[in-house]
């Protein structure tokens, strides 16, 4: 599975950089690269059954608090 | 440009390929690998609380159609029954069902389930613990119809249908077709849900029974359940059927037999339909209703020998066929009262026509609906005379 | 940066398909029961003040995306900072419509089908059309919109048969708090055509995006509106207790007992609008993100973007029930900042900074 | 990216490297040099014919006439000019002034075409392309006489896309013929054909053609850079440019056109289109494209308004189901039982019981099936390809059912997928690849993958150009008048501009407003056209 991913990510590197590299975008190719790690970070993280936050249940968090700090009724 | 734009179709195709080649197809079921379910029947099995479901699944290599050039159809075993009778046990309803796949070579496909039969012990018990699979799934359909027995639900779908090689897709077509005698309350799965959350409003279910002629067995629809939420606690026979279909406004064919005074002989006249209104009056705290019922038909058919065919007979036919129609609303008041089973919605009637008074007697409507005063009132009229003028007769003769 | 153009009508178009998106399945302000129309009116009329606010001031700064605007009023650091959650807030909308499309698949048709596979197959077409830019998005959006409302008139008019007008009434059944609450829940889901400040520097006639999003405001409302009429009509009671009330009442077609069971065409019908939401969001995210770093294209950030919409896509709740609690409950105050207070701020504070000054837009 | 590619595999070098040019040697002023150098350039091949002859003006002077046989017209070298130059010249004394081969030219020769020229490749090029080059001793100048004439295939109906009504003529493999027979068409002078050669070896006579004054002249300059660039050896058939000269080189769908009829040419030039005519075959490029096109018969202008919309739906309906229809198929039966209606299912059930493969294999294999009968029956000489394909089709269709390898409602589907994908000839080969990775996403996905699928293709069609036209046009983008030729097809009358993304320089073809009508009404009515008013 990790194979897999590891080999999704490179298929998409190997397609996406040569035109980087052949334009001179420097700059861009930093932030995809940037990007795709944080992405295959992620994903390998997933396939080996990290437990990662909701995004939901952390905004209801967040802005339950923000009301109470503002001592306002949550929604 | 071009170039990487063509570039870039190539890529997500590749890509695409790529999935595809990775994945299998996990949902694939294929047509030959089914088993189809016609008809579920519910009962308790031996011991204890658990449900003894039996499914009745279609051998569609019996049912012979122009369509199928296959021959001899394959699994089925040569055996001439175009259906099979499943039978499993479970904790609940679904539990039952993939049990089922212990004893059946082939997935059991529940979207073309037509009829749910639930034996009359488990309708007393409460019908929400059956239904919440079915309608939670989301293979089986809403429009299914239900239906209560006093038999073994097993052996309702058991029995053959004279005419249809699958007793439930007849069984369906009979609830379909109600409305030809108006004598069947006809519920369907979502129907009764929704009536289920009706602050007020309480279910009622068609009964199925056998007939038994000297050699064969049929089955037959005998009258109607009423539930208290969702449990059965009485039954309205054919008449009162109908005095609740009155009501609903949903009669719209059928026949009212009614006598001639001093004639011998009936008149059974045809109902072509009819419409029905009901309103609400609140007066010094009592609430009232009013059901009025508009009915246009025609002259059916005649068992005596008098001339009809003039304006005064037909209007005393009129006033006799309105006199039937009371009496049938009445009594199926009458029944409802005694259940404190608010059948016909009015509650809803007095919520939508005057909100105050609903949200004072909403919560012991049960209490308060045995005590209601109800004026059923009938306009009939015939306007037909079938293909006759008068019966094929000399004057002379009598 | 971006070379396409795109007319004030196809602008509009696309409002409706990004507001109709997702709110075809779970429809909005269901809370308010029959009530459910009434909700969308009125949040359609709350929603105006946001949509005016920032209107104006896209036509202050002709031709700058929020992103340059933000930077041009609040100067580098506050900008980005507003900026980013601006581009937070659509990339969660993108993967939001991700992942109800996802459940929706994997509760009705698709059960046994991974989760990825549904997500990846879908973002090959969202990635693809972000790529090909915005012209490309704009007229693929014009099939589908046709062919969306095209479907939902024949649901209407397969669902006659079982329609029950008693089921509209009475109409409000709620206390006229939760009803308020619903019409900002509704509003909030209008706001979002915030996304579309993107999108206004590349509109062939700048001045006319007020009309143009307040046309598809109107006509995305009266979709959602008809919509609710015919679930309420349909399934009456029951219908708050579906999760998916839409698909349900599509799923009691039944004419003549032949057309039966049609529910995935709606199905599949919504999903494309849902496309065209994801697609949208996930455009409009690499291209700010683009602006934001001053890069030369959007086009290498837009894989790796998907990328990580999809996956925040799978960790977007823990299940559906609780997203609909979100947004019934959680949505309306978190859309708030970035719809109405940081526009409003930016406005008033280019007010007083008198910008732009002149030649610094024209 | 290609560019990229072959960096990679060291092939750049091959792109720089071009057919030698042959550098122009001049002529001598000795007859017998001359002719050794003719020999050298064309070899001594049999059919190259060197005719001498003495030439007797004052004096006896040694000539030779020098041609191609086959290319040439025997009739026109006799009577025009051996005849004149052996006997006329003998009859009366001539006072020769000037250059003799002016003299020659003006006064002997009574041929049309006749140029001078003292370099080789012009004489090679000119001998090679049909003319009869004649030497006369003692000068360095020859005269290249047009002799051209050689068998020709006789205008006929062609097969390709044939008509109920209107004209039976196609265009031929002369691109004279082709261009004559346009002219008959359309008697305009702003009908413009410009001449060039393409191909190193072949040299091909390729003319670009267009209405000026209707045609957008950013679209003819263009079409003329397109056609600049291309830089090959060889080009046989129209396609060898059109692959040259297309926007989507990768796309499936094809964005110029072909046909083989003068009328439909003379339409889509009129409509403000250009049209490329290649020598050596029947084939015509039009260009720009558009998808709708290849829904628009010429049929659909010769019957009645009514009738030839309704073939057109016919048509849109047909190329659906061709695509879609095994997919669907796959999907219902595989995913979305619940869809077919119960007695269907259970009679579709009976029909597949016992069938030993999943049905998606089920489709391909009778899909590929069927392709391969058609290639037979096209490849094949026309009865026998007919009865192959007809047999075979039965044969297979009947047996496998029978033996109940494949079940018979996919031998209908198959079969009326195949049906279907006849009726827009020319999206066939797309229908052959949409239908096939239809159906794969069918069978992977069900109904969501055929979503999936057509959602890419409609983005791919979306994005398309055609030299600059959207490709979709006029549906997207959506131009109102225009669909007077798309979903309907109005009467003839009521089309009175041209289609917008293409024509619009000049867009009203027509007066406005000319449905037949009573005389009395008709009198004193303006049909005059509006923009002939303003110049």
């Amino acid at each position: 599975m990790i194979f897999l991913v590891i080999l999704g990510f490179g298929l998409i590197v190997v397609v996406e950089v040569p035109s980087l590299i052949r334009r001179q975008y420097w700059r861009e190719l930093v932030v995809f690269s940037f990007f795709i790690f944080v992405g295959l970070l992620l994903t390998v993280f997933l396939t080996l059954g990290v437990e990662l936050p909701y995004i939901d249940v952390g905004l209801t968090k967040l802005i339950t608090g923000l009301g109470e700090a503002l001592g306002l009724k949550p929604g | 440009m071009t170039r990487s734009v063509v570039y870039v179709v190539k890529k997500k195709w590749v890509l695409l390929v790529i999935l595809l080649l990775l994945s299998g197809c996990w949902d694939r079921k294929e047509l030959e690998k089914l088993a189809i379910v016609t008809g579920i029947g519910i009962d308790y099995g031996e011991e204890g609380d658990d449900y003894q479901v039996s499914f009745q699944i279609a051998r569609s290599g019996e049912v012979k159609t122009p369509g199928s050039s296959s021959q001899d159809g394959g699994g089925g075993g040569g055996g001439s029954k175009s259906v099979w009778l499943l039978k499993s046990k479970g904790a609940t309803i679904f539990d039952a069902v993939r049990n089922a796949t212990l004893q059946s070579s082939r997935r059991l496909f529940l979207s073309h389930n037509q009829v749910v039969i639930i034996n009359k012990e488990v309708a007393e018990k409460g019908l929400l613990p059956v239904i919440d699979f079915l309608i939670r799934d989301h293979e089986p359909r809403l429009n299914e119809w239900l239906l209560i027995t006093r038999e073994q639900a097993e052996t309702i779908l058991s029995l053959e249908s004279g005419l249809e090689k699958i007793s439930a897709l007849a069984i369906a077509d009979l609830m379909r077709n109600y409305y030809l005698s108006s004598k069947i309350r006809a519920v369907n799965l979502h129907e009764f849900a929704g009536t289920l959350l009706a602050k007020t409003t309480e279910n009622t279910l068609p009964i199925i029974g056998v007939v038994k002629t000297d050699q064969e067995k049929g089955m037959v629809i005998e009258e109607t359940g009423i539930f208290k939420s969702d449990k059965l606690i009485g039954y309205l026979n054919k008449k009162e059927t109908r005095g609740l279909l009155w009501v609903l406004g949903k009669t719209q064919d059928g026949v009212v037999v009614v006598e001639l005074p001093g004639e011998e002989g009936k008149v059974s006249l045809e109902i072509f339909g009819a419409k029905s209104k009901i309103s609400s009056k609140v007066s010094e705290g009592k609430i009232r209703f009013e059901i009025d019922i508009a009915e246009v038909g025609s002259l059916g058919e005649q068992t005596s020998y008098a001339n009809l065919s003039s304006r005064e007979k037909l209007s005393l036919l009129e006033n006799l066929k309105a006199k039937v129609i009371v009496e049938e609303v009445e009594a199926a008041l009458k029944k409802a009262q005694e259940c404190k089973a608010d059948i016909f919605g009015l509650g809803e009637y007095l919520q939508r026509q005057n909100r105050k008074e609903w949200e004072k007697v909403k919560d012991n409507w049960g209490e308060l609906f045995p005590h209601l005063e109800v004026k059923v009132k009938v306009k009939t009229k015939i306007r037909w005379l079938g293909l006759l003028t008068k019966p094929t007769i000399l004057e002379q003769i009598k | 940066m971006e070379e396409g153009r795109i007319s004030s009508s196809q602008l509009s178009l696309l409002a409706i398909s990004y507001l109709i998106g997702t709110t075809f399945l779970l429809s909005p302000g269901s809370q308010a029961k029959q009530g459910t129309w009434l909700t969308i009116l009125l949040g359609l009329g709350e929603a105006l003040i946001p949509v005016l606010i920032f209107t104006t001031l896209a036509k202050r700064f002709a031709g700058k995306s929020l992103i340059e605007i933000n930077d041009l009023v609040w100067g580098k650091i506050v900008g980005k900072l507003f900026s980013l959650v601006f581009l937070w807030y659509i990339f969660h909308l993108g993967s939001a419509s991700f992942a109800i499309f996802v459940a929706l698949f994997k509760t009705t048709v698709l059960i046994a089908t991974p989760e990825v596979i549904l997500l990846i197959s879908g973002l090959l077409s969202c990635i693809y059309v972000s790529k090909k830019g915005i012209e490309v998005i704009a007229r693929t959006n014009e099939v589908l919109i046709l062919i969306t409302v095209l479907l939902l008139i024949l649901g209407f008019l397969l669902v006659l048969n079982i329609f029950n007008a008693n089921n509209l009434f009475p109409v409000i059944e709620i206390p006229i708090t939760r009803l308020l609450w619903a019409t900002q829940e509704s509003s909030s889901l209008f706001g979002q055509t915030i996304v579309f400040m993107m999108i206004f520097p590349y509109l062939n006639r700048r001045k006319s995006c007020t009309g143009a999003i307040i046309k598809g405001l109107v006509v995305a409302a009266i979709l959602l509106m008809s919509s609710a009429v015919r679930t309420t009509g349909v399934l009456g009671k029951i219908s708050e207790s579906y999760i998916f009330p839409n698909y349900e009442t599509d799923r009691l077609i039944d004419i003549g007992n032949t057309l039966t069971r049609l529910e995935i065409l709606p199905v599949l019908n919504f999903l494309t609008m849902g496309f065209i939401k994801s697609s949208v969001s996930l455009y409009v995210t690499s291209l700010g993100t683009a602006q934001l770093l001053n890069l030369r294209t959007y086009r290498p950030v837009v894989i790796p973007l998907g990328i990580l919409m999809i996956i925040a896509a799978t960790q977007n709740y823990p299940d559906i029930s609780s997203h609909l609690r979100f947004v019934e409950n959680i949505h309306p105050i978190y859309a708030l900042p970035v719809q109405i207070i940081f526009p409003l701020i930016t406005l008033l504070l280019a007010i007083i900074r008198r910008l732009p000054c002149q030649g610094e837009n024209q | 990216m290609i560019r990229f590619l072959l960096r990679k595999f060291g092939l750049a070098h091959l792109r720089k490297e071009s057919p030698s040019t042959p550098e122009g040697k001049l002529l001598h002023s000795d007859l017998e040099e001359n002719l050794a150098l003719f020999r050298e350039e064309l070899g001594n091949s049999p059919d190259v014919i060197i005719r001498r002859f003495t030439l007797n003006l004052r004096n006896e002077l040694k000539s030779a006439v020098l041609f191609i046989d086959g290319l040439i017209d025997q009739q026109v070298i006799y009577d025009s000019i051996l005849y004149p130059l052996m006997i006329e010249a003998k009859k009366e004394k001539w006072a020769v002034k000037g250059h003799l081969i002016d003299f020659i030219e003006d006064n002997l020769l009574t041929v049309g075409g006749v140029d001078k020229d003292d370099r080789m490749p012009g004489l090679v090029a000119a001998v090679l392309a049909g003319d009869s080059v004649l030497l006369v001793d003692g000068c360095d100048q020859a005269l290249a006489i047009s002799t051209k004439g050689w068998e020709k295939r006789s205008i006929t109906e062609p097969d390709t896309e044939q008509t109920i009504k209107g004209p039976r003529e196609g265009f031929t493999e002369n691109i004279r013929t082709n261009t004559a027979m346009l002219r008959r068409k359309i008697a305009d002078p702003g009908l413009k054909f410009e001449q060039m050669k393409i191909g190193e070896r072949t040299r091909t006579k390729v003319s670009i053609a267009y209405v000026k004054g209707i045609v957008n002249e950013k679209l003819v300059e263009e079409v003329r850079r397109r056609l600049k660039r291309i830089n090959t050896d060889m080009v046989l058939d129209a396609n060898y440019l059109s692959e040259f000269i297309s926007d989507a080189p990768f796309s499936p769908f094809p964005t110029v056109a072909f046909t083989e009829r003068p009328d439909v040419t003379a339409a889509k030039l009129l409509e403000g289109r250009v049209a490329i005519f290649v020598d050596g075959t029947p084939v015509v490029n039009t260009a720009p494209t558009l998808f709708i096109e290849s829904f628009q018969n010429p049929d659909d202008y010769n019957f009645h308004f009514l009738f030839a919309t309704m073939i057109r739906w016919i048509r849109y309906l047909a190329f659906f189901l061709g695509i879609l229809l095994p997919a669907f198929f796959v999907a219902l039966t595989t995913y979305h039982q619940e869809l077919i209606p119960t007695p269907l299912l259970i009679s579709m059930a009976a029909a597949m019981e016992g069938v030993p493969f999943p049905i998606v294999i089920e489709v391909v294999a009778m899909g590929a099936v069927f392709e391969i009968l058609r290639e037979a029956g096209v490849r094949l000489a026309r009865p026998i390809g007919q009865t192959i394909s007809i047999v075979g089709a039965l044969v297979i269709g009947q047996a496998t059912v029978a033996a109940g390898l494949v079940a018979a409602p996919t031998v209908i589907v198959i079969a009326l997928t195949a049906i279907a994908s006849f009726v827009v000839p020319t999206q066939q080969e797309i229908g052959i690849i949409l239908r096939l990775g239809l159906t794969f996403l069918a069978g992977i996905l069900g109904a969501y993958g055929i979503l999936v699928g057509l959602l890419l293709t409609l983005i791919h069609l979306t994005s398309l150009r055609s030299f600059g036209v959207p490709y979709l046009s006029p549906v997207i983008p959506l131009s109102i008048e225009d669909q007077k030729d798309v979903i309907v097809r109005t009467p003839l009358w009521a089309m009175w501009t041209r289609p917008r993304s293409i024509g619009w320089p000049r867009p009203i073809r027509q007066g406005f407003g000319q449905s037949p009508t009573s005389p009395e009404e008709t009198a004193g009515k303006d049909w005059s056209r509006p923009d002939d008013k303003k110049g």
